[in-house]
């Protein structure tokens, strides 16, 4: 199931260390993520893969360091100018703008760009056809999988040339977990990079090419996804065998 | 005669039906899972119950007697109790006093009282620190201590999730509610907890409902799951019944349970 | 790698520009130029116009040591950004001077004068005066940037013996006074000739700071662990010796200080009875509350209607004993009245409403329909002092005031504490951090909060009987929204949800920069009073939310935020939940 | 009150004492509102009391006034939605306009241009003021409350009160602390002219109509425009927004622009209605204004609109409608008191405002 890794590239840490205040969050983190494949970043609560993401996007400023979009160092620009080179997030619980309407956050998802996007447009409401039959209700009306949906038709509108995904099973009913990584598999194969975080360790490594697993803030393992799941640190640790 | 018994429960929020119709039934030294898709009106059902919201149609008797449309805390001292989705904990007051204060409706000093420091008021005071102790004993060695003093943020988030459950016990409920106790632990912690959840009923004497995404942990406490879609109760009955409901399987699981999660 | 920031010494050196700019053109330069502090070289003027610069300079090139990381080295750069940050500050100053002295702008600016442009160049006049004008910043700002060579103990040491000798030259006339009570005539009149702290003094004053400042190091921690020891026996007799100290030293406070500077701690007693009250229904249990002084208005009417003999309705003429039972049941009523209704509104909202009850109460008891009980503009006057047998306590004698102020004041502080560390207490912690939980867990939020509400507005009512006897009328004029916000000034400045913390906001403001109808010790401020009440207030929050004194509790919630990256901390009460979490923008640095 | 209520109707709360006291409250406020409207038609009928010529130049004046509250009360509302406190340093931004458009407005004096083209220099005063209060607001932003993004909701509430004092103080220190009046108005602007069988001064037609239109204006501004939905987006979920691309920090800056803009125009028209500014003008409006913000439903544009016109209204007709009915000497002293009165009595029929906000989302999932 995995592809080749032979892509440039799209985004890297090299060395990163970042601070809330004076605490040390990330400490040293490599992670190098190449063009086309799908990588997943494991680790428990407050390990700091949420402070990753916001690495990348520049919501948190590295205090060493650098963040490598497509080969640039982006550090200290501003989000907005990083989402402007292709980087694009699926949040945590979706967080959809309920108070407008599913076609205004598709639309918001295309913010930055400019000139004709019925392209993309079209393109998710094909990936979606339920999404079509809901565009004028507001989001916070739509049922848990169709948000879901939404979430993602909206970064997509974004022609993301990586995709961030949050914990993408955080709460989620097992349909809805299936769902979504069959969902992230369609995107991958569609061209678009993706950088999944997440806690459930089997369902992330069954679809990724590689994986890094952080713990307070260091990768303490890299390697491609089936080795990961043949660890047996791995497996004690993270796949809840023998527990 | 059931402990909790609710019939034809309706709740919406600008017009989306939240509960639509709910049925359900909880008999003492139960314990009770409510399963469901996101959206399916599952936490909406516990803040029904426990008075954060008010119903809109339909009626909740808890021992018999409606507890429908009274203010949260009265529920509380009825004796239901609860954990939230998202963990709130009061994160600058410390272990010891998070359980503390949760007894302040099974106690009774006064602002006179308090300010006279009244025999009655010291050995109120000596007693709720002391159950309070007590009760963060039945977590083993993770709650107590050093980290007595620790403020509630400090912890970690299993801890956190775990002197949420010790906050709720400290109401001296009958029944507990928890919702998605699991959320965020890895296998080990989430191995503990399922133990602990039976502990409760077991040696606790709690009656207990959960509401849980992870099927293992569903499948090892329940003795019955009730599932809901749309707010609407579209099964329920014992686990292997429930998981093998072609409905079910539809609306919540996707494959047949079991077949690899 | 180099430690200089560019931007950083930039920024720090517009502020150390825009500081003395502001200073001077809202006109504190003159306005203070007439109070020497050390003869011959530093008057009040200068001082305010200066202070700040050696502050840029060190912040300048100030970077914060983070965690896991090599602390910057320090070295000559440090120095040199100091330098130019207080150059461009001078510079900038230098820019303003010239403009003002060019065009005539008096008619607009109030205070851009001849005298002003004088007193930036140092006497010396334009062309001639702007290189001290732009050199003495710079050399300031070069002081600071030099602070970073120093040990930190040598930069502690610097640090305390200028704050020392500021503090000195401030309360020079406080310093005097105690110096003449204690017989020690000579001692004042050679230190504070002029009015000022002569500079051999200064220098002497700076020199003993310097060499003790290293013995007592330490001095304050090992007190406190011995009075917060583990072993609470311990601990309660600790407590209760200290707390006899500093009783002993209250009363004879009076007899040191005279009466000028008694009626100045009497207000600080009247603010800090006030202010202990609010503490409850702000700092403990999180309600804003902008209206607190309407219950001060009616404890003080209440007196002033049941005791006055020309009270222009009833001449009940009661005794202030008779009286102060009554107005404690008619604060409460009042605390009841308005608790009510908004015990079910959300944060912002009870402010507003709060608020607008004060101004009712106010403008009731201004009013002609309701003048003849409460005397409207005129209020109610000639009210009696407080009986006690062997004499009789009013305004006349400050002395007995405070002192009267006092016993009311451990009184309130014995109840903020007592009901602090009760169930109540933690009921209110509880409904502060996480009103919705709180109830979820048992708490009746109703009989919270007015519990919460009815103990603040009797301590109100306390300070309120005891003010209406002081002052010997009530007039509405003394109640108005200013004061409600002074008091909660006082609270948040030493320290929200805590008692000492409530004292150290009312002593040093109220005691040194004056209340809203009373002076303090430094009555050269009356007319930048609110000016400065306001930079502090901002300054607290951007830098020290938890006030002065902070309780440890209330430090943990304010600086939640910067310490965890959980969304959980980010939802709830009022002072514990922020919006959306750290988002937005991108991390600040430092 | 008994659970056989089950099954029929929506559920309400049991009634504790609170509800008690509170229904108390309500129907004694109605008592006294009928009560007191009964009294004053009885004093009409005599003959006593004001003219109809009278209560129509009370309600055009209430709703001039009303307009004044609702342009400023848009700042806070404005604020609110998108940061979440309220700003109570915005009375000093309105503050700011009037003052410094009073330099503006003496010079053209000074020179004669204000006697020859009148309605001109009215406009340079108002870009001078919209433009200071635009100003002093995004300043404000900048230096106190950015810092403060992210912290405990009422740290920048208690920030902005000191903010409120600073800028006070700061204006009475550059400027003086001297009332100043604008120069005197052409003649025809206190004409009265008929318009829906009401005689209006044209001063007052003008602060109406100049406060409808903007307030029109700031509403498609928002629902419109590219920076309004940004404004939206920002106001709903700052994080979600910047991930889209927004810069979060411009979109703020722009928000506090239009609502400092807004206080301009509120300056200028306070200036045409009462000439005389100084630097505590702009606490009491300020004060008002925020009334008229909580009244209508904080964050909610279109209810601090309403709720300006309502307060002006209850302020300008209350006290003789209701109070003089009971035979209370100098009413017109207490309109602050029925102006709060009516705030109190609002939020206890209706705990979120008239307009008030949708319920959250939060406890839903």
């Amino acid at each position: 199931m995995s592809r080749p890794a032979d892509g440039a590239p799209v985004l890297e840490f090299r060395g990163v260390h970042t601070h809330y205040g004076p605490v040390h969050i990330l400490k040293d983190v490599d992670i190098s993520i190449r063009e086309g494949q799908i990588v997943c970043l494991l680790g428990g609560n407050a390990s700091g893969k949420t402070t990753t993401l916001k690495t990348v996007l520049g919501m948190v400023v590295p205090t060493a360091g650098d963040v490598l979009v497509g080969g640039e160092s982006v550090n200290g620009w501003r989000t907005a100018d990083i989402v402007k080179l292709g980087v694009s997030m699926v949040p945590e619980n979706r967080r959809l703008f309920k108070r407008m309407t599913v076609k205004e956050n598709l639309e918001i998802g295309a913010y930055l760009r400019s000139g004709d996007m019925s392209a993309d447009y079209d393109r998710v409401l094909e990936m979606f056809p339920r999404l079509k039959e809901r565009l004028g209700q507001r989001a916070g009306t739509l049922s848990g999988g169709e948000q879901q949906m939404a979430a993602v038709g909206r970064a997509l509108m974004a022609d993301p040339k990586v995709l961030l995904m949050d914990e993408p099973s955080m709460g989620l009913a097992p349909v809805l977990v299936a769902q979504n990584f069959e969902l992230i598999q369609q995107i991958n194969e569609a061209g678009t990079t993706v950088f999944v975080v997440e806690q459930n360790a089997n369902m992330a490594l069954s679809i990724a090419d590689y994986g890094y697993v952080l713990q307070t803030g260091r990768v303490v393992l890299a390697d491609t996804a089936a080795n990961l799941l043949a660890n047996p640190e791995m497996r004690r640790a993270y796949l809840g065998e023998s527990g | 005669m059931a402990m909790l018994e609710i019939r034809g429960l309706r709740k919406s929020f600008g017009g989306v039906q939240a509960l639509a119709g709910v049925d359900l039934h909880v008999d003492e030294g139960e314990i009770v899972s409510v399963i469901g898709p996101n959206g399916a009106g599952k936490t909406s059902f516990f803040n029904v119950v426990t008075g954060l919201f008010l119903p809109d149609r339909g009626d909740i008797l808890f021992e018999g007697k409606s507890i429908a449309g009274l203010e949260a805390s009265e529920i509380t001292k009825a004796g239901i109790a609860r954990t939230f989705q998202n963990v709130r904990l009061f994160p600058d007051m410390t272990v010891l006093e998070n359980v503390m204060v949760a007894q302040h409706c099974r106690t009774r000093s006064g602002i006179f009282r308090a300010i006279l420091r009244t025999p009655f008021m010291r050995r109120e005071e000596a007693e709720i620190e002391e159950r309070a102790r007590e009760i963060l004993s039945f977590f083993g060695s993770r709650l107590v201590g050093y980290r007595f003093d620790q403020p509630a943020m400090s912890l970690s988030y299993a801890n956190r999730r775990r002197l949420e459950i010790a906050r709720a016990m400290a109401t001296r409920p009958k029944l507990l509610l928890l919702d998605e106790p699991v959320a965020g632990m890895n296998p080990r912690e989430t191995a503990e907890l399922t133990g602990l959840i039976r502990k409760l009923r077991d040696e606790q004497g709690f009656t207990v409902v959960v509401i849980e995404h992870d099927m293992g942990v569903v499948r090892d406490v329940s003795d019955r799951v009730a599932v809901l879609d749309h707010g609407v109760k579209i099964a329920e009955g014992a686990y292997e019944e429930v998981s093998t409901n072609a409905e079910v399987i539809e609306a919540y699981l996707g494959r047949p349970a079991g077949a690899g999660r | 790698m180099t430690s200089i920031d560019l931007r950083r010494m930039l920024r720090w050196g517009w502020m150390a520009g825009a500081a003395p700019v502001f200073t001077a053109a809202v006109g504190m330069l003159e306005a203070f130029d007439d109070r020497p502090l050390i003869y011959p070289v530093l008057s009040l003027g200068y001082l305010m116009l200066l202070w700040f610069l050696p502050i840029a300079g060190y912040q300048a090139s100030n970077t914060p040591v983070l965690e896991g990381m090599e602390a910057p080295p320090k070295g000559l750069h440090n120095a040199a950004a100091g330098a130019f940050a207080g150059l461009m500050g001078g510079a900038v100053l230098s820019v303003f001077t010239v403009l003002v002295n060019a065009f005539d702008m008096r008619d607009v600016f109030v205070s851009f004068s001849a005298r002003m442009v004088e007193l930036l160049t140092w006497g010396r006049g334009v062309p001639g005066g702007l290189a001290v004008t732009a050199g003495v910043p710079a050399v300031l700002g070069l002081a600071g940037g030099l602070m970073h060579l120093m040990s930190p103990s040598g930069r502690r040491r610097s640090i305390l013996a200028v704050e020392w000798v500021v503090v000195a030259a401030l309360l020079g006339q406080v310093i005097s006074q105690v110096l003449r009570q204690i017989r020690l005539e000579a001692a004042a009149d050679l230190m504070f000739t002029r009015r000022a702290l002569e500079w051999w003094a200064a220098v002497v004053l700076a020199a003993v700071v310097w060499v003790l400042a290293e013995r007592t190091k330490g001095g304050m921690g090992r007190m406190r662990e011995r009075l917060f020891a583990a072993d609470v026996g311990r601990r309660t007799r600790n407590s209760i010796w200290l707390a006899v100290l500093v009783l002993v030293f209250l009363i004879i406070l009076p007899q040191l200080l005279g009466s000028l500077l008694s009626e100045v701690l009497a207000n600080v007693g009247l603010f800090l009875l006030m202010g202990l009250g609010l503490n409850i229904v702000v700092g403990l249990a999180g309600m804003l509350d902008l209206g607190y002084v309407a219950f001060f208005a009616v404890g003080a009417y209440t007196v002033g209607v049941l005791t006055s003999p020309i009270s222009p309705r009833f001449t009940l003429e009661w005794s202030w004993w008779a009286a102060l039972p009554v107005a404690i049941v008619m604060t409460a009523l009042a605390g009841l009245l308005v608790g009510t209704p908004v015990i079910r509104m959300r944060g912002d909202y009870l402010a507003i409403v709060t608020l607008g009850f004060g101004e009712i109460v106010r403008i009731l008891f201004l009013s002609d329909w309701l003048s003849h009980t409460f005397g409207g503009a005129q209020g109610v006057q000639n009210i009696p002092g407080i009986p006690l047998g062997f004499t009789t306590v009013s305004g006349v004698g400050p002395e007995g005031v405070l002192y009267f102020a006092l016993f009311f004041v451990i009184i309130s502080a014995w109840i903020s504490w007592s009901l602090q560390e009760s169930r109540i207490g933690r009921a209110w912690t509880a409904l502060r951090e996480d009103e919705t939980v709180a109830e979820a867990m048992g708490i009746n939020i109703v009989a919270a909060k007015l519990n919460a509400f009815i103990v603040g507005a009797v301590l109100a009512g306390f300070a309120g009987a005891l003010f209406a006897a002081k002052v010997g009328s009530v007039f509405p004029s003394s109640f108005e929204l200013l004061v409600s916000i002074i008091i909660l000034v006082v609270v948040i400045v030493g320290g929200m949800g805590n008692i000492p913390g409530v004292a150290v906001g009312a002593v040093v403001l109220i005691g040194v920069l004056g209340g809203p109808n009373v002076p303090g010790l430094l009555q050269e401020f009356a007319q930048f009073k609110l000016l400065i009440y306001g930079a502090l207030l901002i300054f607290m929050m951007l830098r020290r939310p938890e006030g002065l004194v902070p309780s440890k509790r209330r430090s943990r919630e304010l600086h939640s935020h910067e310490l965890t990256q959980d969304a959980w901390l980010q939802k709830g009460g009022a002072f514990t939940g922020g919006q959306d979490g750290p988002g937005g923008g991108r991390q600040a640095e430092s | 009150m008994t659970a056989s209520a089950a099954g029929a109707g929506r559920y309400k709360r049991r009634p504790g004492w609170v509800d008690a006291f509170l229904w108390i409250v309500r129907i004694g406020a109605l008592v006294v509102l009928v009560w007191g409207v009964a009294g004053t038609v009885v004093q009409g009928i005599a003959g006593e009391g004001p003219t109809g010529e009278a209560w129509r130049d009370l309600v055009v004046a209430g709703i001039a006034q009303g307009a004044m509250y609702g342009l400023i009360a848009l700042g806070y509302s404005m604020v609110y939605g998108v940061l979440g406190f309220i700003n109570f340093a915005h009375g000093e931004v309105f503050m700011a306009g009037g003052m410094v458009g009073f330099f503006v407005a003496n010079y053209l004096w000074d020179i004669r241009f204000w006697e020859t083209d009148f309605v001109l220099s009215v406009l340079l005063v108002l870009v001078t003021s919209i433009l200071t209060s635009a100003l002093v607001a995004v300043i404000v932003e900048r230096v106190a409350y950015r810092p403060l993004r992210g912290s405990p909701r009422l740290i920048p509430l208690i920030t902005s009160i000191g903010i409120s004092f600073f800028l006070q103080y700061t204006f009475a220190g550059l400027f003086g602390v001297a009332v100043k009046n604008y120069p005197p108005p052409p003649d025809y602007m206190r004409n009265r002219i008929g318009i829906l069988g009401l005689q209006i001064e044209v001063t007052k037609l003008v602060v109406i109509v100049v406060g409808a239109a903007a307030m029109i204006g700031l509403y498609l501004f928002v629902e419109k425009t590219r920076t309004g939905r940004s404004i939206r987006a920002v106001a709903e979920d700052k994080e979600m927004a910047a991930l889209m691309g927004i810069d979060v920090d411009r979109t703020i800056v722009a928000t506090f622009a239009v609502g400092g803009a807004m206080a301009g125009i509120a300056g200028t028209l306070w200036a045409l209605l009462f000439r005389g500014v100084s630097f505590i003008t702009g606490f009491l409006p300020g004060i008002k204004a925020f009334t008229a913000a909580v009244l209508g439903g904080v964050g909610n544009l279109t209810g601090a609109m309403a709720g300006g016109v309502l307060l002006g209204l209850f302020e300008g007709v209350g006290p003789q409608l209701v109070l003089a009915g009971f035979g209370i000497p100098g009413v017109s002293q207490l309109k602050d008191v029925v102006a709060f009165t009516a705030l109190v009595l609002v939020l206890i029929f209706k705990p979120t405002g008239l307009f008030g906000e949708r319920l959250s989302a939060e406890d839903r999932a």
